[in-house]
């Protein structure tokens, strides 16, 4: 066991599985030498080779189109968008194509490969270097959305986005590349995606996150049952589509108290699918209304007011407050 | 270094066998008359599937579709010129070649009667891509299939239909830019059929030619009388020699036109006019092609009657079993959303099923 | 007063609209002497000429992204794309640049643009020409997206979306573009764009559709109640971004009961937004979980297995019974 | 019409002052001592301002920006032979070109601190887009301003920058297509500093050169030396010319290197070697074109002490002045959704407003 970072845990996974699997190739700008802006790739290309990890030109439409005829032709490519900010330039690729080959062709066509995508805020860039909009694709059905929130489950996802035999989009919270370190043994590791994991059980109310968002929640859980004495459940969901309602549903018919904190900008979000599903299946166990701490629905802003935006800790609390005080 | 030529390029355009007959004995290609004979009789047969689908169509017993009357030696020509390795991506308007590559009317027709079977026929070994809709988005696949082939040490090429429109999506531009950086063995062509639904080619682009844009990428490319067997042969050809031996990809502008509608929907009297299309009617290429059989010694009336009642009689088949079919599963949609069914959309299944009173039933 | 079509009704607000304004330009595929594929655009081009009605060469992103360069020049594209399933290569130039042109400059640049598009099931052609995917646009702030149900309020929003210093995506339910004529004033009508509209009032229930749903809304409630005798209140949202919140709080609160119809796939559609904005404000007058009628989360079929996808007056039906027998 | 050649195309490529400082006499530019001289201070201004803007990003008090030592010749010298009707276009490694245009560095400043209202110093009357990261895309919005001068009978035209990845992109293609089609009065300038982050020119395109990607829209084209001030001068202002009389779009290759880091975030070591950029500093445009001035008799030591250190305080000014800064409006991004703010946002605002402790203040 190590202590990896992010950065390092997908890397690992990524490297074991292309040792794994030979038919696994990686593409994207930066990909090779430089090893990716943010070093996922890193050190990727001098194992194994220009071939199996590609430097493309810079064309989002071309990766992920290129990708997909991969993948149609038995390769399993990771492609890596440089930022989610440029990964609208190839939305019609996947909603278009990868997304419905299965179903187009009743199955004799499959497209299993993966989208990587570093989201979110957190590095001091430029414009269109922060936005969560996870939602454009999990509203593609013939899509999985993941997003880990520690190196360790991002590792086992990682992997399991590999093996998936359908389209993954991966998004990295590229706030947490680098934030913190967590062991990750050296032995395989897959999680399943579609399960969304309870961090923390509690009984007075459950807070729903994922991605970046889930360190500002422990830190506001822990504050605030240390203050309150209050007993919070946690979920990390992990997979934003397909979505797993019955982890959910239960914790909230258990607590009947909900706060869910999303990146994202605030309407449309992931977000509103949760509650809405808290409505068909718990809505009488609701003891309050269920809380979104969110992004407003402005233009995410640029670095110097990135804050205002994200949630926080602050804004997370009373949430809590104001939803156990209801 | 001052203002001064660094670069030169020269566009060639192939004809062999011209719009009047004419044929020009030294480009000829010596292809054995069984071959002649095959891409004669698919030809054919696309043409009589046209016609045929455009009665079911206007009867309202299929849907909206493209024909290809016009552009049948375009794909037909280049399929029998290919090997079942090489892939085979299309856009929507090359039947003839789907029909030699293995796809049946049958197929077709089922796809354009809004059913997803029509893509399941042929099975993913006989490498010919579903239809694709999203104008010029398949290039980029058929870049992937090319580099696939070429990492996996496969010998094959990926031959990609497109038509003049197609030339200006940013899709065909990466992919040629892709395709030439990675050497991919990868041909494309670009069906020039004069039309983009309402729109012609000169509001389409600047350029006199489709084939010099293969410029931009240092690529290999010709204009050819897409209407001329022979020229389509050769050119077809020596590009796929290319790709085999791994000297990547070439650009084809076929020269035709599109004379029919651009789809069921479209009514081309909006925005051209009959003279237009009856000059193209003299280019034609089937006509053009029997005249070259016919002094070969190869083709006659009666031969013409005996083929014409065979593909009939191949078609009315076809259509038989497409009507006869009764088996489509109403909930299949939810079958094929991903490889496992995840609890919300078996939920949801159960909900569909319930509401046309039928039983859960995840066959 | 002309009994007209949707497509006719369009036109002419189009029209009236060129002929108020010189800045207005009309751009797309086919939309010149062909009148656009579904004839929206029709003989527009022969009274205003090929420099303000535009044939484009054939590619999305060119037409917006050349869309958002004249508006920024002081000019009002109204931009055609053919159908709303070609839309997605141009998502980037909306993300990236229309919806925020105002924020990035603190309002130093406006993109005061619409983008017109046909969208959802209804004309019986081949794949990517029936989807309903209005969440795409919608959960990206800066742009507006109206969606019009009838002729009369097609034409009164096509021109306040011309008018609107900001971008409007504005989607047409292609089935209902010659489904049915109503009277519609050759004289100016507006109707804001952000306000829904309570087209029947009632007490027991309320549905909320918007598109070619509320059709289907109004045949299933007008069964319901004769048969029940229950009271239905129908809202049609009409614009599906920023959602007029009010209009559907209020009505919740006196009926206590909701079920929503829409179109697009259900997981994270703009059912769940509605249920998400019920659920802060309204939760305690719900007295059954609010219903969707959706889309259901499957790759839209081709037209052979439409009917299955697209909500139906029985699927209406059934949700209203369940919801008031909850 | 056999195997026949039908087009021919030729590209050309200028230089004028060479890297050893020859000069070709016969194609040297009347260009009055001022404007060479207005040429120099910006250059220098910009090639100051990256230094000091280097220094405060390492010491954390700006964000991420990307410098554009090496090429000031091609942004400055374009940007001095447009009109002030022209439309400046850019991508984000232009500074020169905007500091001419009246931008300042506190503006830029600003926005590399991530701060919108570094977009905000110019009004849009002075024709300025703000910087534009989506690669490639804002071509096509130079295309639609370009038109619209068209249509509204103004006579300028626009200039739209971008790098060698950019040609990559498809709107790139889309872009020259469009304004091939419309004959919309635009100049594309590729900056080839022959490098996309880590990626090569030869990674990034099989062809030899940018400048032949015009030959695929009949456009205008032609490859520069872009370190050459004169050479410069001479490619924009023939192209603008043409714009200007109504004669369409032209594509100029503006050959040049990157000497520097991408941006701040990233470590050329990791991909390139010193020798390689040692070389090119071998053929940077300021020292060259100091030494054309010099031989002119226009400049010597003296005269660049005095211009460093007016440089320095220009810069000092605009430094301290962005330090000195604290009128930033922390719900800012509230005001700027839409021209009218629905009651949604209002009441995100308040919350907002309240969770900093705040009292709603909607000014
Ligand atoms: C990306 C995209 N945009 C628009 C359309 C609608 N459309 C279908 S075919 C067509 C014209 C295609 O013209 P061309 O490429 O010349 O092919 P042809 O139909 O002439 O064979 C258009 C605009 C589409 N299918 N895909
Ligand atoms: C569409 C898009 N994809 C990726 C990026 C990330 N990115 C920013 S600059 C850059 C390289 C640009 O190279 P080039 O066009 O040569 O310009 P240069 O930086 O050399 O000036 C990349 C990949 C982006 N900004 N936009
Ligand atoms: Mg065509
Ligand atoms: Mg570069």
């Amino acid at each position: 066991m190590a202590k990896l970072n992010m950065v390092q845990a997908i890397n690992l996974g990524m490297k074991q599985e292309m040792a794994n699997d030979d038919s696994v190739i990686m593409l994207g700008e930066d990909v090779g030498v430089d090893g990716g802006v943010f070093r996922v790739t890193d050190g990727l290309q001098e194992i194994y080779g220009e071939d199996r990890v590609m430097d493309t030109p810079l064309a989002e439409s071309g990766i992920v189109g290129a990708s997909i005829g991969m993948a149609l032709a038995g390769l399993k490519p990771v492609a890596e968008m440089q930022f989610s900010g440029f990964s609208y330039l190839a939305i019609h690729q996947m909603e278009g194509h990868a997304a419905r080959y299965r179903s187009r062709s009743q199955g004799v066509w499959t497209c299993p490969m993966v989208l990587r995508m570093p989201y979110g805020g957190g590095v001091r860039a430029l414009e269109h270097h922060s936005e969560s909009r996870e939602v454009l694709w999990a509203h593609n059905p013939g899509l999985k959305v993941v997003i880990p929130s520690t190196p360790r489950n991002a590792r086992a996802l990682i992997v399991a986005a590999i093996r998936d035999p359908d389209p993954v989009v991966f998004m990295e919270p590229k706030h947490s590349y680098r934030a913190f370190k967590e062991e990750v043994p050296e032995a395989e590791e897959v999680l399943p995606i579609g399960k969304a994991r309870v961090v923390q059980e509690g009984s007075d109310l459950t807070v729903i996150a994922w991605g970046a968002a889930m360190r500002t929640v422990q830190k506001a859980a822990k504050a605030f049952g240390e203050k309150t004495g209050k007993s919070i459940e946690i979920i990390d969901l992990l997979t934003i589509s397909p979505m797993d309602t019955e982890t959910i549903v239960a914790s909230v018919k258990k607590t009947g108290r909900c706060v869910i904190v999303q990146e994202a900008v605030r309407s449309f979000g992931p977000a509103s699918e949760i509650i809405a599903r808290i409505n068909d299946h718990a809505l009488m166990y609701l003891e309050a209304p269920v809380a979104r701490v969110t992004g407003f629905d402005v233009v995410t802003p640029n670095f110097f007011r990135e804050k205002m935006y994200v949630p926080t800790v602050e804004r997370i609390s009373d949430a809590l407050n104001q939803t156990l005080d209801f | 270094m001052p203002r001064e030529t660094i670069a030169e390029f020269g566009l060639e355009h192939l004809q062999i066998l011209d719009d009047t007959g004419k044929l020009d004995a030294k480009l000829e290609p010596k292809l054995d008359d069984a071959h002649l004979l095959e891409i004669y009789r698919y030809m054919m047969l696309a043409r009589e599937s046209d016609k045929r689908m455009l009665n079911l169509q206007r009867q309202g017993r299929i849907g909206t579709f493209g024909p290809s009357t016009g552009q049948e030696a375009i794909a037909v020509t280049t399929a029998l010129a290919m090997n079942d390795e090489d892939w085979l991506v299309g856009a929507f308007r090359e039947l003839g070649a789907r029909l030699v590559r293995g796809e049946t009317l049958l197929g077709n027709l089922l796809l354009y009667n809004g059913c997803e079977e029509g893509n399941a026929v042929l099975p993913a070994e006989k490498r010919v891509l579903p239809i694709n809709i999203i104008v010029a988005s398949q290039n980029l696949q058929a870049v992937g299939l090319g580099y696939a082939m070429k990492h996996q040490g496969d010998k094959g090429a990926v031959v990609s239909f497109m038509g003049d429109g197609a030339t200006s999506e940013g899709d065909f531009h990466e992919a040629l830019n892709f395709a030439s950086v990675w050497r991919a063995p990868v041909i494309f062509i670009s069906q020039n059929n004069q039309w983009a639904i309402s729109v012609p080619r000169e509001k389409q682009m600047h350029s006199q030619t489709i084939a010099q844009k293969g410029i931009a990428y240092d690529m290999p490319c010709i204009q050819v009388d897409g209407n001329d067997v022979l020229a389509m042969h050769v050119a077809v050809t020596e590009a796929l020699d290319r790709a085999h031996a791994g000297e990547g990809p070439t650009l084809i502008e076929a020269v035709t036109y599109r004379l029919m509608m651009h789809t069921t929907a479209d009514d081309p009297r909006k925005y051209r006019s009959e003279e237009e299309e009856n000059e193209w009617w003299e280019k034609e290429p089937i006509k053009r092609f029997r005249g070259y059989l016919e002094k070969k010694g190869l083709w006659d009336d009666k031969r013409e009657e005996a083929l014409l009642a065979e593909l009939k009689a191949q078609i009315d088949t076809d259509v038989k079993e497409f009507e006869s079919r009764t088996d489509f599963k109403v909930d299949a949609p939810f079958d094929y959303v991903y490889a496992e069914e995840p609890a919300e959309i078996a939920q949801q299944r159960t909900e569909f099923l319930e509401s046309i009173g039928k039983e859960a039933n995840h066959g």
